[in-house]
């Protein structure tokens, strides 16, 4: 947007719009160029002026960005209330919209001053400096490990307890196993032609688990020897007692 | 004849790279009264032409400032803010935590995508949360760097607030009348 | 009241990334006799926590010696000991000395670098020579600081280890086909 053009040197305000950021800065710099406190500026001589500079603008050809103009037709809109007879329908009047802009500009007014106030501080690195060649600090972060007594005894327990498991599946679990029910009713049964009951075949126990798995194990036996055609199997019913005797065809 | 914990403060702080907190300053030096050791390094300091200064919390030793034309020709100019950055880190210190739609209500232009990625870059500003209201708009808020970058001991240093505040030119913007009423498209110059 | 121009040098001292010669010091510090503020400020400092000394023609500001320490400072958290590494410490303590891969034997899992060095930072388990061996593995072994944490006066003090014994569960564990067998010799030193 910046224009070289030949400027009167009677202009006071350089017609380039370049050298604005946009139409509040514009506004701010012509109502500072009425050099009264903003609080007292006449927004009308400020209109006015706005609507000069960007006719002066067009009379040089430039191109003028939209908000400029947008910002231009809202100053005509105000400035022809401001001057109209006042209608007390209209909110907000004339006059109150006249105040926010003042105070959009006082604003922004204060937010450049105190920039330039804040730069121009002793500024560290620039005005005053911190210590050119510190030591540094070092804080440095050492665990303090915690265990007590108990945890090394209970760890090294359940260390021995995992490389030594043999021992203790044998000793825990009564089975009989299959195999050995098979040998053994095998071998009770023997060459007798009477009847037994299943039970019969079973080894002593005190031990009820032990004892359901010999029964459980023992009547798999019968089943496995009768299909090889060595014992016999009756039961009378749902429930009777399941008998057994080996099968006479197999005698020696 | 200087107080042991006296000296062991004043050690720890001459050879820290960043200011210290009085918690930062007792993991260093050691049980005793960081306060009280602060007070009496900062006036034992005062007129010296290194001086101790708070910053937000924070206390470091830095050059006093009127030797200042002294120590200046050997360094490099620091960041040259544009004046864009320069009214936009004002908005931020005067008025935090504000919202960009708030910053450029204020300015009346839009804020240019490099102009607050340029003072984040510094370190002086950084996003705070996000205001709960419609669009849950992301806000920002100066830094400890801030402070310490400008010498000022919090806040309530900052040139003129309590004026600026008094005169209502810190109220909140209202960002959808400013639109409305002043709608401005245009890019910052 | 300090000189302005002692001022100056110490201010110019303080800012200076290295030491500087009282020439340099001249050329920043403006007009003015550098030896005597040089002395002036050396005796201000001397007995502070920080101190101006001189090293082959040059100055610079230094943290004082005696207060070295307090430049790095450790901080102790407290960290609860992970189960293998529980478990390597048992089997040390009660089979010391004892090589890595019969810990990992015992074990059954192999032993990660990092477990040992952790006994060994928390100062419970220390090298012990090597064993006279193929690949002389190198042996580990607890230490004082161990019977101190743990409220032992020897190893002796460890319970059940005679039952433990005679219970078979302390017998020598075979690594790699039975090659490598745990000594007990060294185990009631």
């Amino acid at each position: 947007m910046a224009a070289e053009l030949p400027l009167r040197a009677e202009d006071e305000l350089q017609l380039s719009l370049g050298a604005w950021e946009g139409p509040l800065d514009l506004l701010l710099n012509l109502a500072r160029a009425q050099k009264v406190d903003l609080a007292q500026i006449s927004i009308l001589q400020l209109v006015e002026q706005y609507l000069e500079y960007l006719t002066g603008a067009r009379a040089f050809k430039l191109e003028i960005a939209a908000d400029y103009l947008v910002m231009a037709a809202w100053l005509a809109y105000l400035k022809s209330c401001l001057l109209l007879p006042k209608d007390p329908q209209q909110d907000p009047s004339p006059e109150e919209l006249a105040a926010r802009l003042q105070l959009r500009l006082q604003r922004l007014d204060a937010m450049r001053e105190a920039g330039a106030r804040l730069m121009a501080r002793d500024r560290l690195g620039r005005d005053v400096f911190a210590r050119g060649a510190p030591e540094g600090l070092r804080l440095v972060r050492k665990a303090a490990w915690q265990a007590t007594a108990f945890d090394l005894y209970a760890a090294y327990g359940t260390v021995r307890a995992r490389s030594a498991p043999v021992v203790h599946m044998v000793a825990r679990r009564a089975v009989l196993t299959l195999e050995e029910a098979i040998e053994r009713v095998s071998a009770l049964v023997g060459a007798r032609l009477e009847w037994r009951r299943l039970e019969s075949f079973l080894p002593v126990t005190q031990d009820p688990q032990f004892r359901r798995s010999a029964l459980a194990s023992s009547f798999a036996a019968a089943l496995e020897l009768a299909r090889k055609g060595h014992v016999e199997v009756q039961q009378d019913g749902p429930f009777a007692p399941i008998m057994l005797r080996a099968r006479a065809a197999n005698m020696p | 004849m200087t107080a042991p914990f006296t000296r062991a403060v004043e050690a720890t702080l001459f050879a820290s790279e960043e200011p210290l907190t009085p918690d930062d300053i007792a993991a260093h030096a050691g049980p005793g009264d960081v306060r009280t050791a602060l007070a009496e390094l900062a006036e034992h300091y005062g007129g010296r032409g290194v001086e101790l200064v708070e910053r937000g919390g924070r206390w470091h030793f830095q050059t006093a400032g009127d030797l200042a034309h002294l120590l200046r020709r050997t360094r490099e100019e620091p960041r040259r803010l544009s004046r864009a950055a320069t009214e936009t880190l004002a908005i931020i210190a005067y008025h935090e935590p504000v919202s960009r739609a708030e910053i450029e209500a204020i300015r009346g232009v839009q804020t240019a995508k490099g102009t607050l990625d340029v003072l984040m870059e510094a370190g002086w500003v950084r996003p705070a949360g996000r205001r709960e209201a419609p669009g849950r708009p992301l806000l920002y808020a100066t830094t400890q760097a801030f402070l310490g970058h400008f010498g000022l001991q919090s806040r309530r240093d900052l040139p003129g607030i309590d004026d600026l505040r008094a005169a209502g030119l810190l109220d909140p913007v209202d960002v959808s009348l400013g639109q409305l009423q002043l709608e401005s498209g245009g890019e910052e110059g």
